[in-house]
Order: C-alpha cells, then structure tokens, then sequence
C-alpha cells in the first residue's frame, strides 16, 4: 500500500518558496491549516506571494497571518470583510486583490484539477466581474468564460489521514479541500489524527491519497 | 411603525412566500429572523453556501462549536438528516437552481429586477462573497429591505451602484408593502395599510402599478 | 425534518411518458435499477424516450430492457459494445445513437446540475467527436464546448436511503448516480435499505435529499 | 518468438515503464498482463475509470461479486486504502493529469503521436467509452500493441482511421521494440535482438530514426 510522507508545520512551510501560487484552504478559517499557516508566516524569506483562498481569514490568522508578514502580493479571494487589514493594504496600494464570486472561484479551481479549459457561468454577467473576459453564447444565454485556478503547493486542514494519505474532513471544513487538492502540484494537508492505512475505508474516503503529498499531524506542530 | 419594529415586520412577511419544503438561502441580518415567522406547518432546509444543508443553531451536533460555521464564519450547527459538501458542490446546488428561494437584503433594486448589494460606495469593497451566484441561481430572489435609505429611494429606474446581477430579483418586500417584479415592469401587490399608494410610490423612484386587487400585506384583506 | 416518498417500482415506472428524455444510472448494469427499468419496459405505451445511459446494459438487462422492447428513440452513451442488440437496431436505422466520451457524458450532467452553460474539455479535439460543436480557445489550447445534458427523469439506484432522502452507495455503484440526481426535473432512487432520517448521518450522505423525489425498496417489487 | 509468447513479452517490457507510487489505468486485454511482471518494489495504483482506485481482483471487499466492476463490467475488487468516487470526479482525475500512466493497445499509431483505436472498420461501434478521456488525460500514453496486423504496418505516417485523440501517444512498446514519439518524430530506443533495425523499419511506415544508445529491449545491454 501507498505510504504518504509525514513531515511538521516548520517542515510543511519551508515548502513555500517566493513567487508561488499558493493555495490556502479554508472558510472564515474553519478549514483552513493554522498549524501550518502560523509557520508560513514566520518566514522572512517568503515575498510576493500570490495566495488563492475564499478570504483573507481574520487579522493575524490563517490567511490573515501572511497578509499581515506582507508576504502576499496578490490576493484571489472572495469575501475579505472579516478582516480589515486587507482593505487597510489594498487601499494602501501595496496588495493586488481580484474578487470572484464564490461559485465561480470554487469552480476555477475544480477545472484545473478536472483538466478542463474553464468554466461557462451565468454569474457574473452584466457585472464588474465580466470586465475583460471572454463571454460564450450557448444557445441565445450568455456565460462568462472563467480560467482554471491552478496552485504550485496547497495547504487544507483534514480531520483524519490514514497512512496512506486518504484524507476525510470534520463539519464544514471541508469547503475547498478536495478541490484544491486537485489543482496544485504539491499537496500538504494538516490533520488531528493519523489512522493505519486502510482504516478509513474505500467508501468513506474524501480526498484521496493519490492527490496527497505531505501530510502534518496537528498535535505535533 | 417603530424605527425596531421595521426588521420583525418585513421578516414576517417574507415568512408567507416560504413553503413546506422549500430548500432556502438567507442572506446576513434581516433576512435571518424570517424562520422566527414561519408557520408551523411550514418546514424549509436552510442552506449554507459554505457547505452544507440544514443550517442550525449550535447544538449537540457541533458541541465546541469548532468544526461547523455559516456563511457568516460564525459558529453553527446542522441538522439530524442535513449533509456536508465541498464548495463547488455547494454553488453547484446553488446554480443548478436546487435553491427554491434566498432571501437577502439590498442596496438598490432596478424596475428590470436589476440587484446592486455587493459595493457600498466609498467604503473598501468586502467581496461578493456567495451572493452573485446565490441571486443568479435561486428559483426565487426576495429582496428584504426598508424602502428607503435615509429618505432616498432605493427601488430605481436603473441602478446606479455596480450590479450584483442583472435582472434576477423577484420580489421586494419593504415595510411600506410587497412588490411583484414582471416583464411589465413593478407591480405593488400588496400594501401595509399605514401607507398610502401615493406615498408609496413616492418611497419609490420606478414607476409602480397598483395590482387589481391590491391587498394588506398584514392579514390579505383587500384594499380598495 | 423532510420525508421522501416512497413508491413501488410500477409506481415508478409509471412516472415515465412517452418522448422524456430519461436518465438511467450504472455502468454495465452496475448502479441500474433493475427493478425499475424491468417495469419500465413492461409498458406497452411508452415509446420515443431519449435515454442517457452510460451503455445499452446487456441484452434485455437494465437500459437494454427498455431497448428490447423498442421503447428507445435516441440512446446517448459512451459504450454499447456489451449489447449486441443495440449495433443491430442501430445498423437498421431504429435507434438515434449519440456516442459521448465518459468523461465528457458525466461532466455535461454534471454541468447541468450545477447551472453552467456546457463543459470546455480537451476531450475529442480533432476527433470525430469534434464534428458540429463549438471549439473555444483558451490561452492558446483548444477546447470543445460540449453542452449540458438534462434529463425530463432519472432513476438511479443507492444502497441506504434514509427517511428523508438522503442516499448512500455501494461499490462502485456510485458512478452516474449524484450527477444524475442533480441533472433531472424528477429523481426515484431504488435502494435495498431504508432507515430513520439522519441515520446515514451529515458527514455520510452522498445524495442529498434535495435532490431526490421517490424512493423504491428493492424488495418491495 | 512464438505467437503465444508476443503479449507476455510486451507486457513484460512495459512493467518497465512502472515507478513506484505511480497511478496507472490499464486498457483491456495486453495491458492488464503488466502488473504480473512487476519488480517487487514497484507498487502501482490502478484505476477503474468507472470510479475507483484501487483495482484489485475480487476478493472480500466484494464478496458476492456483486458492487463492484472493473471497467469491463466484470466483477472486481478494491485494495484497503483504495476509494470510491463518482463518474465525474474520476474522468476529472483523469483528465486532470493525475493519472502517471495509461497502458492501451491501438489499431494504429502515427509518427505524431496520433492514435486510432475506437473504430474497427466494417465492424459496429461500440463507442470510445473512457478510452478518448485516458489518452488525453494521462501523463504518458504507453501502446502496447503487436508491431503489424496481418503483416501490415500499425505504425504509420498518418493514421487512417478515425482518430481516438491528436498527438498523445509517448511510447510504443511492441514484440519488435521500443519507440518513443518526439517532436522530430518516432525514435527506435530498444530493439528485440531477434529482429534488426532494417525489420523493424521493414515493419514500420513512418521513418525510424535509430537512438545513438540504441539498447536491447530485454536486458538494456548496447547493440550496436
């Protein structure tokens, strides 16, 4: 059987290089590997960062925490509310922020992981959003053609891991972690428990080890 | 009516067009009291765009309130027979129009139905967030809102702050009454009997045609 | 807490009318309603169906029951090859056969259940799968635009459903059936267990009740 | 080389091509030959395009034989770390690159990397299934195919029959050798020593050029 490689938060954020793409897994936090992303955070190293999450998280944590390092240049995202520094640098001119619609990002990022060309949406027609973009008229409706979304390393909070890498999540956390799962090269997933390989069973799997890169036990961080 | 009584009263009302069985969406504050309204023999499935069906309060399901949030990352609970899923699962079910209904609130509604509610003008843009796909997927888009900000109407002949969506919203209800959107532009179906038709369309920047038979919002009685 | 109906397999069969477009779950007879389709093709009155299936099933079993008894007008598939008696009707001209790549047959359901304007997949290009449709170029790699497929009607087959309508599967009888229950106006699973709503439990369901109509015990029939 | 020889040698040849930890989604008839033939510390993943990973013979994870098929429709079973998923998320793990190789035999293969294996001619089509998916999606494209048919080349300029996908093939492994598709066309890597490289070039419609390196297929020692 697959046996997935095991390695700590400092380990898991010493993967992260400057100028990534970067995908942070994650909804208001709930979801999101704040093991991992405190230790991303620590790193002076790391700069110009262009980081995919659906938020900003809040101030100092999760996402939040390497906005407030300054180590994100860009920020695609889609809710940055719940955390006032983000409008405080966007406005300040030293953050680029590309809002999408929450479908619509969800979506980016499940087409690059499917290997397909983009998405056709009705969201976002006659929007802001459509600015720039190309629309295809499928029989007389109108849809805005969205790019894939495709991150070079992506980091999502797992409840339990078996061995062998086969991931499943806890509650609501599991909003991106299958899809950015999909669509990033290196994959490293934050879990609260680690089980023999097998024991989550081939019905109950969520994300599976074949997508799986690296995975961080929480405890051990 | 009171400044306090506006929210309850238009949440109420909103509370009529929910039927048994009825998967909906609520957007953030007024719309949220709306299942406080709702008839006993009337029950809906709330649903979260972050993930799942059967939005509750925090209860035994989710007992440290640490693994479950709504839409508002605040903590939540689900319900016995509700169900979790990924995001693109959660839109798609949002898009494919499996949501009978949301409810949300707004800055201005145009006569075409027309939504600007994402941007507030000359504060630092939040995001959209799940609500672009909620008003263009839902069956049904009812728009919760007091007719006027500080005097100045917020039901227009086009809007003027960037669109949230084109042509989706469905019906408005404010404390002033209960607009039907149509091809033929707004229609008032029904009216709070504290108001006049004169004063309502005067609350209003499109022009509103009266119903035939235009009714109280309060209790349906007819109003001539 | 919701309640789904629950019919008899006749019951079910009864839902179809002549000239639906009707979508049958499984992958060779694996995650087909057998009790379903067998009544289906009990009726004497129901012809010209357009059928989405993943296959003809097998001669007289599941999508070839209805086959058999001549109740298909056009078959949209990915592979009849196990069903001879589909090549035969097809080579006499009484069948409309649309052969789909499966990977592009599933993401067009999917694409219909979840409101997008077709699938843009690299699938087909320069095939005769290409022929008539729409090519979309997409940084410089050319897609197909392959539409969403719809169904008037699906009957799928899960293993446990609960009181509600929440479904879980077995195996790899999963295949077709979400994506199914998404894509059509009406949806009957047949299961062989049904038991008290929110016994399947939030983190377990595989189809939620939203999506599902009827359901039929297997044994019932 | 005995007729019944040519398979198990070609599968055998091809276990070559299998890293440890890859994902691999084996064709129908040759191709599941190749994990017999593989090093013991070569261990692979198989996908069943109709939705898992983790194809394993039938066993006690299925033992009726009755929930789970391979992508033949025959009864199958599944490892213990292996998982099940639907029809879209398996093509998306396909098309998506996420699977290391696929291994198919082909009517014909072309000196660009053309491939035409869906369509046997004058007999019904069956359709292409998942096989346009796989050829597309996998990081490597391995034909393992008899070198003619009848005698007549399969490895030619142009294919003649319908395409299955434009430029994917990666490798052709056959009883006469190994061939890998560049972009300067088709290069002769390996040779069964019984052959020579005037046979197999014999064999071959497309032009050949033959690797500085040129190795034997069967133990990777120099011909020169």
């Amino acid at each position: 059987m697959a046996k997935v490689k095991q390695i700590t938060a400092k380990e898991a954020a010493a993967l992260v290089k400057s100028d990534m793409t970067v995908m942070i897994g994650g909804f208001m936090t709930n979801g999101t590997p704040l093991t991992i992303t405190e230790e991303i955070a620590k790193r002076d190293d790391v700069k110009d960062l262009t980081v995919v999450c659906n938020d900003a998280g809040f101030q100092g944590v999760g996402t939040g925490a390497l906005l407030a390092k300054g180590q994100i240049k860009k920020l695609i995202a889609t809710h940055v509310g719940l955390n006032k520094e983000c409008g405080q640098k966007y406005s300040a001119g030293e953050l680029d922020l590309v809002l999408q619609p929450q479908g619509t990002l969800a979506e980016q990022i499940r087409a690059a992981g499917a290997g397909l060309g983009g998405i056709l949406t009705p969201t976002g027609i006659g929007t802001t959003v459509a600015e720039g973009k190309q629309v295809v008229n499928v029989d007389g409706q109108d849809y805005l053609l969205e790019k894939p979304v495709h991150g070079d390393i992506a980091f999502i909070q797992g409840f339990v891991a078996d061995e062998s890498g086969n991931i499943r999540y806890k509650g609501s956390t599991r909003n991106f972690g299958y899809l950015m799962a999909s669509a990033a090269d290196t994959v490293v997933v934050e879990v609260e428990k680690i089980v023999p390989a097998g024991e989550i069973g081939p019905e109950y799997v969520e994300t599976p080890y074949v997508f799986v890169d690296y995975i961080v036990l929480k405890e051990e961080a | 009516m009171e400044k306090s009584e506006i929210k309850p009263f238009i949440a109420k009302r909103v509370a009529k067009e929910m039927h048994d069985g009825d998967v909906v969406n609520l957007g953030i504050g007024l719309p949220t009291m709306v299942p406080d309204y709702l008839d006993e023999s009337v029950q809906i499935t709330l649903q979260s765009e972050n993930g799942f069906l059967g939005l509750a309060a925090v209860d035994e399901s989710n007992p440290d309130g640490k693994y479950i949030v709504n839409a508002g990352g605040q903590p939540a609970g689900i319900a016995k027979d509700g169900m979790f899923f990924d995001s693109a699962t959660s839109f798609g079910i949002i898009r494919g129009g499996h949501v009978d209904a949301t409810v949300l609130g707004s800055l201005q509604v145009a006569e075409n139905g027309d939504i600007a509610n994402w941007i507030i003008p000359g504060k630092m843009v939040p995001g959209m967030g799940g609500a672009m796909d909620l008003v263009v997927g839902a069956k049904k888009v009812i728009v919760a809102m007091e007719h006027t900000q500080k005097g100045a109407p917020k039901i227009l002949k086009k809007c003027t702050l960037p669109l949230t969506a084109q042509k989706q919203v469905n019906l408005i209800v404010t404390e002033m009454g209960v607009i039907e959107v149509t091809d033929n532009g707004l229609v008032l179906k029904e009216i709070n009997p504290e108001f006049t038709v004169e004063q309502v369309q005067e609350a209003t920047e499109a022009t509103l045609t009266v119903a035939d038979d235009l009714k109280s919002m309060i209790d349906g009685s007819p109003i001539k």
